[in-house]
């Protein structure tokens, strides 16, 4: 059954992976000290954990694509059945791409494609 | 006790284990991903249930909504990371009695229920049965759906974006104040953190 | 057997660009046998190429700590003590890669020690065992969690919590792509910075760069050997600018011209040029980014001011110059891509002078525009005020898109 | 086939190409640059063997647990790419009927990964690196999906094998000419190269892979080679028609196909400037989204 084939292959390749990071990090017997976890900010030291309630420029953006995703998830469906229904597929796919295409536009006219 | 059956009970474990962790962790970033994984188990289940697209197209939109949805909790939590330790519930004695007993019910009704059995047949074409169903009967929900999806775009748009063909949303806009007449409170917008510098 | 594998890499080598006695690294780039990381993390070797503030000695040694073991320190350029191990440095005239080649093999088989770490190995805020949950947090945002505190937003928001936090830290003097010395604080918000204080002023030109104007000064001297060093100094302006847009190909061979440059060959910039053009750097390059008005422009001079458009260059009266009948280069727009544009021009005008008057001689004092604008004083305009609202990567573009002659003035320290 | 023999085959191919690209990269690096190359064919497995002697670093308060996990997880997403993709007519690892649906699942769950390997570090270059790659690898996603399902429509199915057989007459590439190109720049994206490099570029000092180093920085660069792999495999399955050819067997097809993508994408990687993120947005949502609306339409009427 290909689901469990590829299970097996993903999780054949993180074990081993997750092997190797272990082993070399064994196979090597010095610490990491304190100074040596500093962040790099070229050379200069933070004040602050870098952690912080980052403030994303494109958040609107996120939001229009969530909805465009779930539109997607309709299409797939559709695409294999496409010449079987012919004509009234197509006009479906018109209306599909109208909306979306409506979406984009008026995104773009309140400048959400945009770092805000 | 095929192998599909330890799949199944593989999958459920994750599914149940994970959403439990959630509830736990204190890192939003991982929040986040233990509720991804707990839906990525339940779409391969349904993979198991012979419902392949259904269920891998829930593993990938479980996966950018999870990804939305911690962009946002890191942006509008305190201690994002859980550098401190938190308890993320509220009146958690009353959240863990209500989601027991609302688990013990629904297990109980899936227990005694009698569900009809017609397994699907393998090979059949459940992925072209869901398009003919689209273009078919349901074309009504489906079109309604997609109508619903843009206004849920213009909505979120206007409700979150600062920017705007008017100019800056929250120019001239005054946080309103703690008590019934008194002073803005909060961050004025003009002078504001991050909302005031924002570049072309 | 991995020992021997590892050996025969190229040497993955952290530059730490000096001041004074600074040697030309970019003629590591020559040899394929070293590769200049983005940071010390990925690297074996930390090269601090002449000697570096004393006041930078600590950011130094935080590099140095960086570097993940095995790890050795290689000092390149004159007046070092002779405290140091012959197989560690090397005088700035000579080539350094084959020692950097031993110095490697050495520390990938073990011959030379790893170097153990220079500042103290503690976190910077004492933390086990404190707080309520022995991880020196207290409460949901208070405390050393760990050794540091949290980022807190900017005011304090009496609301609802939902003020972002800004981020804010010094950032330098050390770092590929940043120009050498400078250090500034920065308070990010995401990845935009709010806003920007200079702590430490860049290096002033390096020795390399100088050289032949210094000379003119008190010798005769010949024009190409100055009109050469002027094409070097702004291919590796160019060079900074094409890494940050994603070219670190062009890059690197846009610094080896510059090395052949001084070595006296005959080179051609129009190829470098049109690659560059054709990979869109226009495009990477946004308009308006990095702008300034005509009166810094003016106050800056040198190349900035000449691709804000006024023709201003000292040898347009220089004799020997008027008589190959020069006139200055300039551009318009006075943005990144105006003066980047302005270093192309000047530095293919530069080698095509060269090309037409190959012997021609100036005595002593003869008046020469040097590549920036030199013995200039410090002027009442911090390049600090250009960074305020820019994504980190067009902020970078932002600096590099000035020579460090020009940010040094743009930059001197803040009095408190 | 035996499953055996296949898997073999899987894991030589994976090796191979990853191997391939490095060595590419190499040779196409050293003729920009206007030097010789240096040791062409052996330098990446030194540098291989450099990363593994070197090590592997901590920060301060690490989230180590999915620090380490990134990594692996990314190699792993590659390595199902790789194998949705059959060898002939009757040799595919995972013949799985819904394909190109798990592979837009790989591209959703990249995101994720490189997120939090640049979150993981707590160190703000590599949030800045992660959280501009979230922007731009959102919106990429999108595109790949439209033009993967115009190559389902003539196919009438969501399984790779029926999209590849559905090209005897003509290959997309033909049928459909900007879905390639498009395709290629999802490649750039997934594996963040040249003008799609927003998470590990240098103006970041690596960005999410600035405070890697050791053992988990291998695995790193070597999922994205994997990654890019993939991505080629399956262009040249779905607009090249894989395995389909003449005088040669399939396999070999296949893999000189692969080869042929593989070198536009690394040409690609190196030839082209990155333009500011915010810059890259708009561009992807109102010029590349838009083209391949036009795309599916060209594809939907052709299918009919």
């Amino acid at each position: 059954m290909a689901l469990t084939g590829l299970l097996t292959i993903m999780g054949t390749i993180v074990a081993g992976a997750l092997l190797l990071q272990w082993v070399a990090a064994r196979a090597r017997r010095d610490r990491v000290v304190e100074s040596q976890k500093i962040p790099f900010l070229g050379g200069s030291a933070p004040q602050t954990h870098a952690w912080q309630r980052f403030h994303v420029r494109y958040y609107s953006m996120t939001l229009l694509f969530i909805a465009f995703e779930m539109e997607m998830m309709f299409m797939y469906p559709w695409a294999v059945v496409y010449v079987a229904e012919g004509v009234k597929a197509l006009a479906e796919m018109g209306m599909f791409l109208a909306i979306l295409t409506v979406g984009i536009l008026y995104g773009w006219r309140e400048g959400i494609f945009r770092w805000q | 006790m095929n192998v599909t059956d330890i799949a199944f009970w593989i999958f459920a474990a994750i599914a149940v284990v994970s959403g439990w962790r959630v509830f736990c962790t204190d890192s939003m970033v991982r929040a986040s991903f233990l509720l991804m994984l707990s839906f990525i188990a339940v779409g391969l289940i349904m993979v198991l249930l012979n419902a392949p697209y259904l269920g891998i197209a829930t593993v990938f939109m479980m996966a950018v909504e999870m990804m939305v949805m911690a962009l946002f909790m890191v942006m509008y939590m305190m201690n994002p990371a859980g550098l401190n330790p938190m308890m993320m519930v509220h009146q958690h004695r009353f959240s863990i009695a209500a989601g027991v007993f609302l688990f013990a019910a629904l297990a109980g009704l899936i227990i005694v229920t009698r569900f009809a059995s017609n397994p699907v047949a393998p090979g059949t074409e459940v992925v072209a049965g869901l398009g003919k169903e689209l273009l078919g009967d349901s074309m009504l929900i489906f079109e309604t759906a997609g109508v619903t999806l843009l206004a849920t775009m213009v909505a979120s748009v206007i409700l979150s974006s600062r920017s705007g063909r008017f100019g800056a949303a929250d120019t001239g806009s005054v946080p309103p104040p703690l008590e019934p007449g008194g002073e803005p409170a909060g961050r004025q917008p003009e002078q504001g953190g991050g909302h005031a510098h924002h570049h072309h | 057997m991995l020992e021997r594998l590892a050996a025969r890499a190229p040497v993955p080598v952290f530059v730490a660009m000096g001041r004074d006695r600074a040697p030309a690294v970019e003629r590591l780039l020559q040899s394929a046998d070293i590769d200049v990381t983005a940071t010390p993390r990925h690297a074996s070797i930390l090269l601090v190429a002449g000697r570096v503030r004393d006041s930078d000695q600590a950011y130094l040694d935080r590099i140095h700590d960086q570097l993940p073991h095995p790890r050795a320190t290689f000092w390149w350029g004159d007046e070092q003590g002779d405290d140091v191990d012959e197989a560690q440095r090397a005088a700035s005239f000579d080539d350094p890669v084959i020692s950097l080649r031993a110095l490697y093999r050495n520390l990938i088989s073990g011959a030379h020690a790893s170097e153990t770490h220079r500042l103290a190995d503690e976190p910077p805020a004492p933390w086990r065992g404190k707080g309520d949950h022995g991880q020196g947090g207290e409460g949901m945002m208070g405390g050393v969690p760990y050794g540091r505190m949290m980022p807190m937003p900017p005011t304090p928001d009496i609301r609802d919590g939902l003020a972002l936090d800004v981020y804010t830290t010094q950032i330098g003097p050390f770092m590929p792509y940043w120009p050498a010395g400078l250090v500034l604080e920065v308070t990010f918000q995401g990845d935009v910075i709010q806003s920007a204080e200079v702590v430490h002023p860049p290096y002033p030109p390096r020795d390399v760069d100088r050289v032949p104007f210094d000379r003119l000064l008190h010798e005769t001297t010949a024009l190409a050997q100055v009109e050469r060093a002027r094409a070097a100094h702004h291919l590796v302006c160019i060079a900074r600018v094409l890494s940050l847009v994603g070219l670190p190909t062009l890059s690197r061979r846009a610094q080896i011209l510059a090395v052949r440059v001084r070595a006296n060959e005959r080179v051609a910039i129009e190829p470098l040029r049109k690659a560059a053009a054709r990979a869109g750097l226009r495009a990477a390059l946004a308009p308006g980014l990095g702008r300034i008005d005509d009166r810094l422009a003016r106050e800056l001079g040198g190349p900035a001011q000449r691709a804000a458009g006024d023709a201003i260059d000292d040898r347009s009266d220089n004799p020997t110059y008027t008589r190959l009948d020069f006139t200055p280069v300039t551009q318009t727009k006075s943005d990144c891509r105006a003066r980047l544009a302005q270093w192309f021009n000047e530095a293919e005008q530069a080698l095509a002078l060269v090309s037409a008057a190959p012997d021609a001689m100036m005595d002593q004092g003869a008046l020469v525009e040097a590549p920036w604008a030199l013995r200039a004083p410090p002027i009442d305009y911090r390049v600090t005020e250009l960074l305020p609202g820019l994504e980190w990567s067009e902020a970078l573009l932002v600096l590099n898109s000035f020579d460090s002659a020009a940010l040094c003035r743009m930059a001197p320290l803040e009095v408190p | 086939m035996t499953t055996i023999a296949l898997t073999a085959a899987w894991v030589a191919f994976l090796l191979g190409m990853a191997w391939y690209v490095a060595v590419l990269d190499g040779l196409w690096a050293a003729a920009r640059e206007g030097r010789s190359p240096r040791a062409p064919l052996a330098n990446p497995l030194y540098r291989c063997a450099t990363m593994l002697r070197h090590q592997s670093n901590l920060t301060e308060a690490p989230d180590l647990l999915n620090w380490r996990l990134a990594p692996a997880l990314y190699a792993g997403l590659a390595g199902t790419g790789v194998a949705l993709v059959p060898f002939s007519s009757t040799n595919v690892l995972a013949d799985l009927d819904v394909g190109i649906v798990w592979w837009g699942a790989i591209e959703a769950l990249t995101v994720v990964i490189v997120f939090l390997h640049g979150w993981s570090a707590n160190s703000q270059f590599g949030l800045i690196g992660a959280y501009r790659y979230v922007a731009i690898g959102l919106p990429v996603m999108l595109i790949s999906m439209f033009v993967l399902i115009a190559t389902a429509l003539p196919a009438e199915s969501l399984a790779i094998p029926k999209i590849i057989e559905s090209q005897r007459g003509f290959w997309n590439v033909i049928r459909q000419p900007v879905g390639l190109p498009l395709f290629l720049l999802l490649g750039l994206s997934l594996s963040f190269r040249g003008p799609f490099n927003y998470a590990d570029s240098a103006d970041v000092a690596g960005g999410t892979a600035a405070e890697v180093s050791g053992a988990p920085r291998l695995v790193w660069e070597f999922a994205r080679l994997a990654m890019l792999t993939a991505v080629a495999a399956v262009a040249a399955s779905v607009f090249l028609g894989g395995y389909l050819g003449p005088w040669f067997p399939g396999p070999m097809w296949l893999v000189l196909k692969t080869a042929a993508v593989l070198l536009v994408l690394v040409g690609l990687s190196h030839q082209l400037a990155r333009i500011s993120p915010s810059r890259m947005m708009t561009l992807i949502w109102t010029v590349l989204l838009p083209l391949s609306f036009l795309h599916l339409v060209w594809a939907g009427v052709l299918a009919l």
